[in-house]
């Protein structure tokens, strides 16, 4: 592997830091209050239905329990999501799309494990290609307990999310943010040292103002030795054709 | 020509923002019917509202560079000069500096925007989307503008409130639904097609090819195309309700009008599947262009 | 200086010889652009004295026919357009672009220069031979101008040369069957003589003069020779050969269909069996050459050849314009001449930018150039809205007159087949600028930078034209005015912004200050409304999960509206094509014939065959 | 001096020549193209005279015309006699085993193209004719190269087969009039308007068609020019060609004006340029193409002739005008692109000179204005506008096709030249011969001056004495006097 570094861009982490509630004037605790009242009414839904949980979800969302009534719908992409719903287990190949998809949605973003297999494995604890807490890897709002949970429990589940974002306490996204770290640690020990996403999440953590003291740290360091090789943006060429034959 | 500049800047101001209630209250409308066909509950009040509200309050926004953004403004700032050009009871000063010719093509103004900002995110999906919505556009513009030529060869002229004073003049019978029945049902199936709703609804298609044009269009940027839909909406209404519906005489009688134009197509888009592209085209340009052609021909026989 | 027509031909030719010396130099391309701008300068203070012609000193006597020329307000206008588009281009090649974009500067000054004067020539003609004659020399310069790259643009510029030679040759029988019959051969004594004649004698002269004439502007069905032989030029070539050469074409349909023959006298020349007029069959023709053409661009693949399919296109709405008579129609067709030669010129100007940067034009090698030659983008986008025919730029301005002249007319069928021809129109150009500029940037492009101030320049400066003209449409109608009134029909009234018409008003003041306006509350609202965004990375992708990286191609530009060909791919018939093909193929035949007639050995048999034919055939 | 010298001059060096030689080898080489010059002088020196006082009537030996035999010193002999020297004296062929028989044969030549320029009499012009056909077949063979002794025998055959019909038709003419002058048959035409009468003309087109390149007695062309050294194709095709077209000329405007045998002429003026311009089109290298675009030239100077008027006769003079200025130009600077069009790719660059002149020497044949070239197919179809009533479209319209291949195949050649290809290896020949160089300059300064020249032609046509003026005088008249020095008509 090539020893080149390419450093990420990272601001000053003061600058980086969200200002305390203290710090904000009235007219934006006005507008974020209004923010997230929206934000709890409307939630678009992303399902990663790998597992076997998706059967319930139809029932959830068509005319037995509507879910449109409390302002949910189905998205398509991550990119117009709200809600990552896991349905199911993750294998160690689909839980690197889990994190991308993750990743690529914009915040504030919620997770919710569905099932015991998010939660410890379930019946796939023995499993050596599946991972056992999802939450190691990324931030989870909600499990939804049960092999399978019943539509009600999935409803009882989002209202609950929606309770919490209206009350301004579902910020685990935030965690993602401020302990990249830790989070990058795990998925490097899953995947390996050279794992990398085409998203440049220490970026956003400084652009937006969301870093925290474990942002950055030893495993956000060998992104850097890693960038290269996926982001040719900004790579000279005849570097790049270098860095194409050595891999 | 006299420039009214107090009266001129309030129409600026007040017409978008009508336009844009009453979108909202039509894409309401919308998924109430859906709902209801499915035997659901639908969406509160509020909610097309709320969604914009919370795409735009969004903390993170991803950009795909200035094209992306501009193409935004220029999408949203199309929509707006469309809704000034709209001949409404009340307000109809700019109306006269154009015509129909004009709103048509202003029409095609946000879209452009939009393809070129769909095309700054440097997704094929959103590529693909573009290309089968440029594709839809040749398709059911073709009937589209030979009901224009109709219409423009019945009332002796393109100006917008024209068409709507010779129309009213004549009380119900003048209406171009009764005068041009044939043209009427061509533009109406067009509509369907220029709203893109099913069996024409081939540029989102989610299940197909990631809803298209919105692929990479997160907060703000998802934000800013619902809010093109409503003015969408109540544009292609108005458009329809002026050429065929003898246009609003107040605002009661106007709103009816055009709530009944937006919901035929809202109604029929649920009891159909989705066409393929080729389908598509070749529907719309046997059918409703057939129709068109006939309706013109009866147009200027008379 | 005076300024007169003479001055004009001096310094057009003044500068041929220039560069033919001068044309190495690496300030050969500021000369000559000096010398376009002066030549532009006389003809803007030949204005005032176009109203009675502005007349040449030159002449000369040849077998008893004098050859004198000059200029009237027709002539002047595309003159100026001509003049317009060689100053561009000159400044397009003056820079960088002249040392490094082409094999020889000197090929393409000295060729440029020869297109004016010979242009100029032509425009200036006061009588059928001066006008053949200037014809020709369009003919040639031209060739002279498309096979300097050489290569593959040499097989163009020779199909075009058989096409272009077989029209002058009509041209030629026309202007010489006139001489005969007529006596004359001045405008003004044929347009006396013409309304005399035959229908026979007027159907067989419409029938040469416009196939001469409609060669030079590709019209249908002669419109196979053009895009290659434009598309294959060189950058700033082919926006000078795009923007104005075929419109020469124009010129001379314009003489023989308004000017000799008379719109009136057109309608009463039936058809026979069918019934139509013969103002009718041309407009259905050039509403062919609107939509066919279009639709071909649609499916090209090189940027160039797309562009050069439009340009075919485009020039139908110029002749559908003025063959609906009316003045707002005339207007609309004359001032599409400018127009179309503003935004064209802009086209294969950016075009020439690419290749100069990228090496290549191919539509499906290309892509998110807009990082790199942001500049280059904002000039194609302009022209491209142009091109269109959208709101705010001046494609529109002169579309809609064509439209509404047809709508007012009482013929909405042409009318809906030339709105055809726009959206299609809409269609290939997105393709273009999607595939060009925007989308995912190749790792090979990543290096390039945005061309020298010599090449964005006169990019930038047209586009502004573009733009202004389309606010402003009045500025651009001062000059079709001219043209109009020397045509003969009465002016259009019209103000800075556009016009009022009893059907249905036009201003663009008002539509372009109403979606700036618009832009600026869209703008407010969303630039305000939400947090500030943040640019990520191109491979920063949907791709449902995939992980993207700079191995992927993940641009969708080959097949573009693939749906839509699936349709209607099957419907380009290629019978012009075969045709073609036919006619080379029994050329071939009866040269091998031939060829064998002179090898046989028995000659003398030959020899007593034609006595004895020649005795039988005169006894 | 006496034109009559013209003739006698060369003759008598020609015989001389073989005796000379014996006295110094090196007489061989200088002998005939001074005698040449010599005979050039001379007849320039006639030419201006005829310039001064107008054309003269010659009668050889001291009888008077019917009897004796008529010499015509006017503009158009004295002309051709001019550029014959000139174009044999610049066009002195290099490559020959014995330069002093080629010389010989080049005095012969020439003698005898200035008698046939000149002859007033049937007879004369038949003598002269053969004797220039023989020197022809001479230097069709004067190369010694086995093919082209092959294509001289070709030409040899045919030539004495249509010598032979020419005299058939000469003896038919004497036998209906009793007279072979044609000052005199001009006063006869109604004598000839007959089926014999015609019949005649018919076999003396075929006859001397045969030197004119008519179709379809010119299959010995490619063979020849193919074959001979380019300057002895450049001198055939350039001058000796149009002495056979000069003959028609004379014999047309004098005697068979408004003749239905010319119908013939123009059917075979059409076949010629239609065949010849395919031909052309089909060939595969480069001399054959000169060889059959020549052929193309001469059917289009064909057809002016038999429309015949003044329009017909001035197109066809300044077709042959350009004829002879252009093709020895191409044939010399094609003399550096021998073999097959094919091997010409990109040789253009490496004799930019060459290739850019040769161009432009193909545009005058394709006629583009200003070029000469185009002012003789403007005026041909002037007077087939004016001339032909029935078929005029069919006609102008076989040409013009036949013009659009005739500009095809040049460019393919020119898109050859200029196109891409290996890089051209160094020749003797430079890309512009000197002499080529000189046909050039004549050939732009014709360019330039064309209203000139096209006002001396004129005065040319009224020289040779319509017919009809000739019908209203009742006794022979003095052929000077019925001109005056300026050329206009009495």
């Amino acid at each position: 592997m090539n020893q080149q570094n390419f450093p990420v861009q990272v601001a000053p982490l003061e600058s980086c830091r969200e200002p305390g509630p203290e710090e904000r004037s009235m007219l934006r605790k006005v507008l974020d209050r209004v923010g997230q009242y929206c934000q709890s009414r409307s939630l678009f839904v992303l399902h990663y239905c790998t597992g076997c949980g998706a059967i319930e979800l139809p029932p959830s969302m068509t005319s037995r329990f509507d879910l449109e009534r409390v302002g949910m719908q189905p998205m398509v992409t991550p990119r117009q999501a709200d809600i990552l719903l896991i349905t199911g287990y993750l294998s160690v190949k689909t839980l690197k799309r889990v994190i991308l998809t993750y990743e690529q949605m914009q915040s504030p973003k919620y997770v919710m494990g569905f099932g015991s297999c998010t939660i410890n494995g379930g019946m796939y604890w023995n499993s050596y290609a599946t991972v056992k807490r999802l939450g190691d890897y990324i931030p989870v709002d909600t499990y939804i307990a049960g092999c399978m949970p019943r539509p009600e429990a999935i409803q009882q589940g989002f209202l609950d999310l929606i309770e919490r974002i209206d009350g301004g306490r579902a910020v685990a996204w935030k965690d993602y943010y401020r302990n990249y770290d830790r989070y990058l640690g795990h998925q490097q020990h899953l995947f390996g040292r050279d794992w990398l996403t085409p998203t440049d999440v220490v970026g956003e953590a400084a652009h937006y103002r969301l870093a925290g003291d474990g942002t950055l740290g030893p495993h956000t360091a060998l992104l850097d030795q890693y960038a290269g090789y996926h982001q040719a943006w900004g790579v000279p060429r005849e570097q790049y054709a270098e860095l194409e034959a050595s891999s | 020509m006299d420039f009214d500049w107090q009266h001129m800047l309030i129409e600026l101001l007040v017409m978008p923002t009508l336009a844009f209630v009453v979108g909202l209250v039509m894409v309401l409308m919308a998924r109430r019917l859906r709902a209801r066909i499915e035997r659901r509950v639908g969406p509160p009040f509020w909610q097309p509202l709320w969604d914009i509200l919370k795409l735009y309050s969004k903390r993170t926004q991803v950009s795909h560079g200035h094209m992306h953004e501009i193409s935004i403004i220029v999408l949203l700032g199309g929509m707006i000069a469309m809704e000034v050009f709209l001949p409404v009871p009340g307000f109809d000063t700019f109306a006269h500096h154009g015509d129909a010719l004009t709103l048509i093509y202003l029409m095609m103004v946000p879209t452009l925007g939009m393809a070129l900002g769909v095309s700054a995110c440097a997704n094929p999906n959103g590529s693909i989307g573009i290309a089968r919505a440029l594709t839809a556009m040749l398709a059911y513009d073709v009937p589209f503008i030979i009901t224009v030529a109709g219409a423009a060869m019945l009332y002796g002229t393109t100006s917008l409130p024209e068409i709507i004073a010779i129309q009213q003049q004549q009380g119900l019978e003048g209406w171009g639904a009764v005068q041009m029945p044939l043209l009427a049902l061509a533009a109406l199936i067009s509509m369907q097609a220029m709203l893109g709703k099913e069996p024409f609804e081939i540029y989102v298609a989610p299940a197909e090819i990631a809803t298209g044009p919105m692929t990479e269009m997160s907060g703000k940027f998802l934000g800013s195309m619902f809010i093109m839909q409503c003015f969408q909406l109540y544009t292609v209404s108005v458009l329809y309700t002026t050429l065929f519906l003898g246009g609003g005489e107040n605002w009661a009688t106007f709103l009816i009008k055009i709530f009944v134009v937006v919901a035929i197509p809202m109604t029929l888009t649920n009891i159909f599947p989705r066409y393929k592209t080729e389908a598509v085209v070749a529907w719309l340009w046997k059918w409703p262009t057939a129709i068109a052609l006939v309706g013109l021909f009866v147009v200027m026989m008379r | 200086m005076i300024p007169s027509l003479d001055l004009l031909l001096a310094l057009a030719f003044g500068n041929l010889g220039l560069m033919l010396l001068a044309g190495r130099n690496p300030t050969a391309g500021l000369l000559s652009m000096i010398l376009y701008a002066l030549q532009g300068w006389v003809l803007v203070m030949l204005m005032p004295a176009l109203a009675e012609g502005a007349a040449s000193g030159l002449a000369f006597q040849v077998f008893g026919w004098s050859l004198s020329w000059e200029l009237n307000g027709l002539g002047w206008f595309f003159a100026i357009i001509t003049v317009g588009a060689a100053f561009f281009s000159a400044w397009f090649a003056a820079g960088a672009w002249g040392v490094q974009g082409t094999r020889s500067p000197w090929a393409f000054h000295v060729t440029l220069a020869a297109n004016v004067a010979a242009m100029l020539l032509l425009l200036a003609s006061r009588d059928l031979l001066t006008l053949f004659i200037g014809w020709e020399l369009v003919t040639w310069a031209g060739y002279a101008m498309m096979i300097q790259s050489g290569g593959p643009a040499t097989r163009a510029a020779y199909k075009y040369l058989i096409y272009g030679v077989a029209g002058g040759l009509a041209v030629l029988a026309a202007v010489v069957l006139i001489q005969v019959q007529a006596g004359g051969l001045g405008f003004a004594a044929v347009a006396a003589w013409m309304p005399g004649i035959s229908t026979g004698m007027l159907w067989a002269l419409m029938l040469l003069l416009g196939v001469g004439f409609g060669i030079k502007m590709a019209f249908l069905p002669f419109h196979r020779w053009q895009a290659e032989a434009y598309g294959e030029s060189p950058g700033p070539a082919a926006a000078f050969l795009g923007a104005i050469s075929s419109r020469m074409g124009l010129f001379g349909l314009l003489i023989l269909l308004v000017h000799f023959i008379g719109l009136a006298r057109l309608d009463e020349l039936l058809l026979p069996l069918i019934g139509l007029d013969a103002r009718i069959l041309w407009m259905w023709l050039s509403a062919l050459t609107i939509i066919i053409p279009t639709f071909i661009a649609l499916k090209q693949n090189d940027a160039r050849m797309l562009l050069a399919w439009h340009g075919i296109g485009q020039g139908g709405y110029m002749l559908l314009g003025v063959l609906v008579g009316s003045e707002l129609g005339v207007a609309g067709g004359l001032l599409h001449v400018f127009n179309y030669a503003t935004y064209q010129a802009v086209l294969f100007l950016v075009m020439g930018a690419v290749v100069y940067r990228t090496g290549t034009a191919h539509l499906d090698r290309l892509g998110g150039l807009i990082t790199r030659m942001p500049l280059s983008y904002v000039a194609m986008l302009f022209a491209i809205i142009g091109l269109a025919g959208l709101p705010p730029m001046n494609g529109f301005v002169s579309k809609w007159m064509v439209y509404k002249a047809l709508l007012d007319e009482g013929l909405p069928l042409l009318f809906v087949a030339a709105v055809i021809g726009t959206l299609g129109t809409i269609l290939s150009v997105f393709k273009l600028i999607h595939n060009v500029f925007l989308g995912q940037l190749r790792v090979e492009h990543e290096q390039i930078r945005e061309v020298p101030f010599s090449m964005w320049g006169p990019m930038i400066a047209l586009s502004l034209i573009v733009f202004i003209t389309g606010y402003m449409p009045g500025l651009a109608l001062d000059l079709v005015m001219v043209a109009q009134t020397s045509l003969g029909f009465a002016a259009l009234d019209y103000h800075l912004g556009g016009f009022v018409t009893d059907t249905g008003n036009l201003n663009m003041l008002a539509v372009v200050s109403v979606l700036l306006l618009g832009m600026g509350i869209g703008a407010g609202i969303f630039l305000l409304g939400g947090n500030k965004s943040k640019r990520v990375h191109q491979l920063d992708n949907y791709a449902g999960g995939h992980f993207l990286t700079t191995e992927v191609r993940y641009h969708y530009s080959h097949h573009f509206y693939a749906g839509l060909l699936r349709l209607i791919g099957p419907w380009y018939i290629t019978l012009i094509k075969r045709l073609e093909g036919g006619i080379a193929a029994l050329t071939d035949t009866l040269a091998a014939g031939s060829d064998g007639l002179y090898r046989t050995a028995y000659t003398p048999i030959l020899m007593l065959a034609a006595t004895v034919l020649g005795l039988a055939l005169v006894l | 001096m006496n034109p009559e010298i013209l003739i006698a001059l060369p003759l008598l060096a020609a015989f001389l020549l073989p005796a000379a030689r014996r006295i110094d080898a090196s007489v061989g080489i200088w002998w005939g193209p001074l005698v040449v010059l010599a005979n050039l002088v001379i007849a320039a020196m006639a030419w201006w005279k005829v310039q001064l006082i107008g054309p003269q009537s010659i009668a050889l030996g001291g009888f008077a015309a019917p009897l004796g035999i008529e010499l015509r010193a006017d503009h158009l002999g004295l002309s051709a006699a001019v550029l014959l020297n000139l174009a044999v004296l610049l066009l002195w062929p290099r490559e020959t085993p014995d330069k002093a028989r080629v010389s010989t044969i080049l005095l012969v030549l020439t003698g005898a193209g200035c008698g046939l320029a000149m002859s007033a009499d049937l007879f004369n012009l038949y003598v002269f004719f053969e004797l220039v056909a023989v020197a022809t077949y001479g230097l069709a063979a004067a190369n010694g190269k086995g093919e082209a002794l092959i294509a001289s025998l070709r030409y040899l055959i045919l030539g004495a087969l249509g010598s032979a019909l020419a005299l058939l038709g000469i003896a038919l003419v004497y036998a209906k009039t009793g007279t072979l002058n044609l000052t005199e048959l001009g006063g006869m035409s109604e004598a000839l308007s007959g089926p014999a009468g015609i019949g005649a003309l018919v076999l003396m087109v075929v006859g001397f068609g045969v030197k004119a390149e008519l179709f379809p007695l010119n299959n010995w062309v490619p063979e020849v020019y193919a074959h001979t050294e380019s300057r002895v194709s450049a001198l055939m095709a350039g001058i000796i060609s149009k002495l056979g077209i000069l003959v028609l000329l004379r014999l047309i405007a004098e005697v068979f004006g408004g003749s239905p045998g010319l119908e013939f002429l123009l059917w075979v003026g059409v076949l010629g340029v239609v065949t010849g311009e395919l031909a052309a089109y089909g060939a595969k290298d480069m001399r054959r193409v000169l060889a059959y675009s020549s052929i193309g030239q001469m059917g289009l100077v064909a057809v002016a002739l038999a429309l015949g008027g003044e329009t017909g006769f001035i197109a066809a003079l300044i077709l042959m005008l350009n004829h002879l200025l252009v093709k020895p130009a191409l044939f010399l600077i094609a003399d550096a692109w021998p073999g097959s069009l094919k091997a010409l790719a990109g040789k253009g660059r490496a004799r930019p000179l060459g290739a850019v002149l040769f161009v432009l020497l193909a545009l005058s044949l394709i006629g583009v204005p200003p070029l000469p070239g185009f002012w003789g197919k403007y005026l041909l179809l002037d007077a087939i506008f004016t001339n032909v009533t029935e078929g005029a479209g069919l006609l102008v319209g076989l040409i013009l096709a036949a013009t659009v291949v005739e500009a095809a195949y040049f460019f393919r050649i020119a898109a050859r030249l200029f196109g891409s290809g290996e890089a051209a290896e160094e020749s003797k020949i430079p890309g512009l011969p000197a002499v080529a160089a000189l046909f050039v300059i004549a050939f732009l300064a014709l360019s330039v001056q064309t209203g000139r020249v096209g006002d001396y032609l004129k005065e040319v046509v009224h020289g040779l004495q319509p017919q009809e003026l000739r019908m209203a005088q009742s006794d022979f008249p003095d052929p000077a006097a019925s001109v005056n020095g300026k050329g206009e008509r009495l």
